[in-house]
């Protein structure tokens, strides 16, 4: 076990499946000599060389469009989009192709290929270092979405992702990228792309979180407990499929459901949660659900704080909750 | 839009003009003849015709609605077959949407295109896709989609690839005039540049988008000189002569796969027909544009020449379209008869596994009101 | 009065505007001398010129980047997408630049401009000519959706939204481009862009559709009468903002909701409306909310009357709720 | 990547070369002289270096923690205060993000500029972007945003709008080598190309993009013959020649309002700095590599250029520090002390009007702990 950041895990998952499977590639705007504007790729140029370590020039579709060409021939691509908020250049690539390759070829045409991407706010970026793109991504059939919130989930989660042969978009909530620091065991392991983890566990109300804001929701788990309740807090870890079980079993025991996250309320990812929820376990729900969210409007510079999803936003709503 | 004209029989060319195999009295010219033999000749010239005769065929089904579309490749016969046939075993085709009868020489099935064309249960696409969306993986033939250019970026993904796995092969990409347009036209040339992907753009400039002309989708006098931006070599070449085509191709492929880079060819040719069944050609050009291209028309030109050897006769023809017919009929009357895809199959390669939502959802279909009643 | 289909409706209300404000373009691939591969601009090539009606090269990308910056001088312009299913090369001018175009410049670049597109399937149109994608962009802050189902809607709607100063994505639901037959006034007049219309009133289950859904929904309706269901269909006409006060209205008097719409499942607008029920009329509620929607994969080709939420499923789930 | 030995003193060039005006001594070639007034040319050269200084004073800040941010426009002078000041008044600027000189130059208040670095109440842009990424309509400038290369395609839109409208202007647009890369590049020239808008493409080809050097952004050899791909005229300008840079965008800005269509400039010229303050540039590129642009530093040219005319003295150089200074910290001052933006004004500006969810989440949020107690 060695202590590292999120950063550390993700580079170290990075190196040590490089060096297990010639056939994964890195690729993206300076992740080779300078090692990614974060250094999540720092070393592995010098160690895997100008082929499997690429800088490319600055186009997201020609990044993501040549890793579907790559993946299409065999190769597991690893393409870095600098800010996911620069993601959407290759968005025809991903929805239309990389989304629907295995469909529509009937099986012949897989794409394992992983896109890791730093998400969300509190890094003062504004408009366009900041934003968090889910639900973009969800609503499409065919991509596996993954957000892990620590440095063990982060690296067992990126190996798994790299083995899954179906394209996942890998978030790193960038906000967290050093601050979030733990044991991470040394060599290989995976963490199961099909699970949500329960981060504490508790009786009155669920609280279903992921990336950045799972500590926000911790945080509000502590001062509701202050007052007298009980939060069960949930990590989604894997975004879609979402790990339905985990949520339906919490809800059936609480009865309260919060959702939080830090992408616009609006046709967010905590509406298709709150719906399932209420398909499944709607004679269980003794509140109405509620959705934490960042506000409708693009993402602010100065008032950032103000903007996104903060424990003291999501502690008024779990007393709420608990008390209606 | 080029005129025929232009695209004239000059044989000796500086770069930058056009290359011509063909003369006009069918002979060939030393300098860009690809030393086929008259078998071979005879081979493509069946691959081409065959090609024609379907397209004929399935534009009839589709008036007759039995198909729901069709998309054709009247008069860029010599063009997809000369260039496709140029590739070699180890060689990819990334290709547009007007290219089955490359396909259909790489290996395709005629069984298989037809099924894709009803999209029964037997369509390898599995009737997700549109017709003449088929994918046939075994022919080093890419999976088709209609967003225009998306296969440009893929083909020169693959060919780095297999550069960066120091495999010998060349990746061949399909793309029209009005894909030149496209981001993806830029992406792939660009990476492809840069990193010396064993490619070859192959345009076919047909002289339409639609009904949009070449004059509105770009404002350089051709489009091989786009190679320019990029640091790619291009060439223009007659893409209603075939031999001239396989020559210019081969050059490519070679040079590809010799670790030389790209190529951009820019074929000249005519898109004869209507954009699709769903189009109407008379609403925005003149019917007398098409006349000098039916003179310059590729099979026509081949046959010149294979008659002006001896080498095919009115019987041949004859027999060849009975053939064809035959083949035709055989796969349509298979392919009709094939039940649609199951229900279940939708849910199916979403992903590798079929994760709970999806089970969930066909359980649903499957138990809704028009489901079959055993299942 | 004149009966016309929805390709003349909004054909004549681009006439019209056209000729009373000289501001406004139209642009796109094959909209001019063909006048649209639908035939929806049939005949203003002819009337407003070159200059005016303009074929471009093939570039959604292009298209909407160059719209926003006549927009941004002062022309309406009014791009059309061939296909919705090609509008995602266009997303990163949409969501990032004229979205937020009037928000990050402190209201100094508004960007008055409307992006009509046909949407929908039930046209054999398979993946990539079926595709209903308004999730997408109602996600993204400072845009307005809209989706007309008849066409004295269609026109009025669509005067609306030339005039109205925030970009609109006017979505027009192909499969009754020509069935949806109706009245349609001569000259100008406009639909509320803030309200939805009761289609049919009822009392025991609230049904809420739009566009080429609708007719299913009313189907459905008129079927459910026969087994003493009243149900009560809402055309939302404009998506986002939606008319809440019509919805939760509704539901208050229904207690039961019934969502439909094409786009898959997941992260789809559907899950916006019901947790905004949940929001806002969760005691009232006497039974699970469900969404009826196209299923969460690629649009198929063969199957696509298996796709889509036709009448055929939107009983059960009427009946299903009435009866809970 | 250009050295500046191959962005030699050449004056005479053959089209394709690079454009210089100035000699090494500071005096200037006829052919490429722009003819300003001595006056003028003190003006600009105040310009830069109030740019310069600028530019040093919020690096400072941002270490100090003052502001978050920075992206500065260090060796680049010359590129950005030419182009802007061959622009006239009826003409539009759309820019990058290096630009700010240009803005001030144009009438761009610097308290406004410095308020948008705070992100204060004060900020035109609401406190709503990060530093640099300010608004100044008023100035003919367009409203900056991150995302690279999408003002091209707007500035395009813009020009095109202008010139249906029958007015007489023409529209630059800044962007970077790094940023002929990205689709928006593609979609600007190739729309400007075939509709002949008045455009100016104005590339500053500072040799990165980030980390990335140019030979890694594309196989052409240079920036301006992309232009061939689109039908521009295209032309290579020693960015670091104020002359020579004025001279070509008046050329190019004069050929646009006379209906000849868009021109592409490529500025030679170097990224002294890092690419912002969260960039460490020795982690990518030798030091030595920036010598000799230290020695063809474009402000030091000018200066040369003035001295040897006696129009420049170092008391006068003195009095400018003193008086930038002096501007610069009285509208540090006045920024900070005013306060953040309100909290309802984030949810201003989305729409026209506030629609019902966006009162209810300010609503919310007024009332919510954080708020201020009265409100
Ligand atoms: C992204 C995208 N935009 C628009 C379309 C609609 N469309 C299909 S084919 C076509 C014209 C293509 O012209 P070209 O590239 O010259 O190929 P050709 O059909 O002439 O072979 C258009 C506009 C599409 N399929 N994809
Ligand atoms: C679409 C997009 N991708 C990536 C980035 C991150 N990024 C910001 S500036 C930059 C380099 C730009 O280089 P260049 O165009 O040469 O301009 P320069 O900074 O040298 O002036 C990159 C990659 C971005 N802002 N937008
Ligand atoms: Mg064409
Ligand atoms: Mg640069």
């Amino acid at each position: 076990m060695t202590q590292m950041n999120m950063v550390q895990a993700i580079n170290d998952a990075l190196r040590l499946e490089m060096a297990r499977d010639d056939r994964v590639v890195v690729l993206g705007e300076d992740v080779g000599k300078v090692g990614g504007v974060f250094r999540v790729t720092a070393g592995l140029h010098d160690e895997f060389g100008d082929d499997r370590v690429i800088d490319t020039p600055l186009s997201e579709g020609g990044i993501i469009g040549t890793a579907v060409g790559m993946a299409l021939y065999g190769l597991v691509p690893v393409p870095e989009i600098q800010f996911s908020d620069f993601i959407w250049p290759a968005y025809d690539q991903i929805v239309s192709e990389l989304a629907k390759y295995r469909y529509r070829s009937g099986g012949e045409y897989p794409c394992n290929m992983v896109i890791r991407t730093p998400v969300g706010g509190g890094i003062r970026g504004g408009h366009y270092h900041s934003q968090h793109p889910e639900a973009s991504f969800i609503h499409h059939a065919g991509l596996k979405v993954v957000c892990p919130s620590n440095p063990y989930d982060a690296k067992g989660l990126l190996l798994a992702s790299i083995r899954d042969p179906d394209p996942v978009l890998f978030f790193e909530p960038k906000r967290v990228y050093r601050a979030a620091k733990g044991d991470v065991p040394e060599g290989d392991y995976t963490v199961d792309l099909t699970k949500a983890t329960v981060s504490r566990e508790g009786s009155d109300v669920t609280v279903i979180a992921f990336g950045a804001m799972l500590y926000e929701a911790l945080d509000a788990a502590v001062k509701a407990e202050e007052q007298g309740v009980d939060v069960e807090v949930i990590d989604l870890r894997t975004l879609w499929p979402l790990d339905i079980d985990t949520v339906i079993e919490s809800v059936k025991k609480t009865g309260r459901l919060v959702v939080v996250h830090e992408a616009p309320k609006s046709c967010g990812f905590g509406g298709e949660i709150v719906s399932l929820v209420c398909e499944k376990a709607f004679y269980h729900l003794e509140a109405a659900p509620i959705r934490v969210t960042g506000w409708d409007t693009p993402f602010p510079y100065t008032l950032e704080m103000e903007y996104l999803p903060l424990s003291h936003r999501i502690l008024p709503a779990v007393i709420e909750a608990a008390k209606a | 839009m080029v005129s025929p004209a232009e695209n004239s029989s000059a044989t000796q060319s500086p770069p930058g003009d056009i290359v011509h195999a063909m003369r006009d009295d069918g002979s060939l010219s030393a300098e860009h003849d690809p030393g086929l033999s008259t078998q071979q000749v005879v081979d493509l010239y069946r691959h081409m015709v065959r090609t024609r005769i379907i397209d004929e065929r399935l534009v009839t089904l589709q008036r007759q609605g039995r198909i729901g579309f069709h998309i054709g490749s009247l008069g860029e016969e010599a063009a997809i077959i000369g260039s496709s046939f140029a590739m070699g075993e180890q060689d990819w085709i990334f290709p547009c949407y007007r290219e089955f009868g490359g396909a259909l020489m790489r290996g395709f099935k005629l069984q298989s295109f037809i099924d894709n064309m009803f999209g029964n249960a037997n369509d390898a696409a599995k009737g997700r896709q549109m017709p003449d969306h088929y994918t046939c993986r075994e022919a080093r033939w890419g999976s088709i989609s209609s967003p225009i250019g998306t296969q440009m970026t893929q083909a020169v993904g693959f060919a780095w690839a297999a550069k960066i796995q120091k495999k010998s092969l060349a990746c061949l990409v399909y793309f029209g005039d009005g894909s030149t347009s496209s981001a993806e036209f830029h992406n792939a040339m660009n990476f492809a540049g840069v990193f010396k992907t064993p490619s070859v753009f192959f345009c076919r400039n047909n002289g339409w988008a639609i009904s949009v002309p070449v004059e509105r989708q770009t404002a350089s006098d051709t489009f091989a000189e786009k190679g320019v931006a990029y640091g790619v070599p291009s060439v223009r070449v007659d893409g209603n002569d075939l031999f001239a085509v396989i020559a210019v191709t081969r050059a490519a492929v070679q040079r590809a796969r010799d670790g030389g880079g790209p190529t951009l060819i820019e074929a000249l040719t005519y898109r004869m027909g209507g954009h699709s069944t769903s189009d109407d050609p008379n609403r925005y050009r003149a019917r007398d544009e098409l006349e000098p291209w039916v003179e310059r028309d590729p099979i026509e030109r081949v046959r010149r020449h294979l008659q002006a050897k001896g080498a095919w006769s009115d019987d041949q023809e004859e027999a060849l379209r009975t053939e064809v017919d035959g083949q035709f009929r055989e796969a349509v009357a298979n392919a009709e008869k094939t039940p649609p895809p199951s229900l279940a199959s939708m849910f199916e390669d979403v992903y590798a596994e079929q994760p709970w939502h999806l089970k969930e959802q066909c359980q649903q279909l499957l138990s809704g009101a028009r489901a079959p009643k055993a299942h």
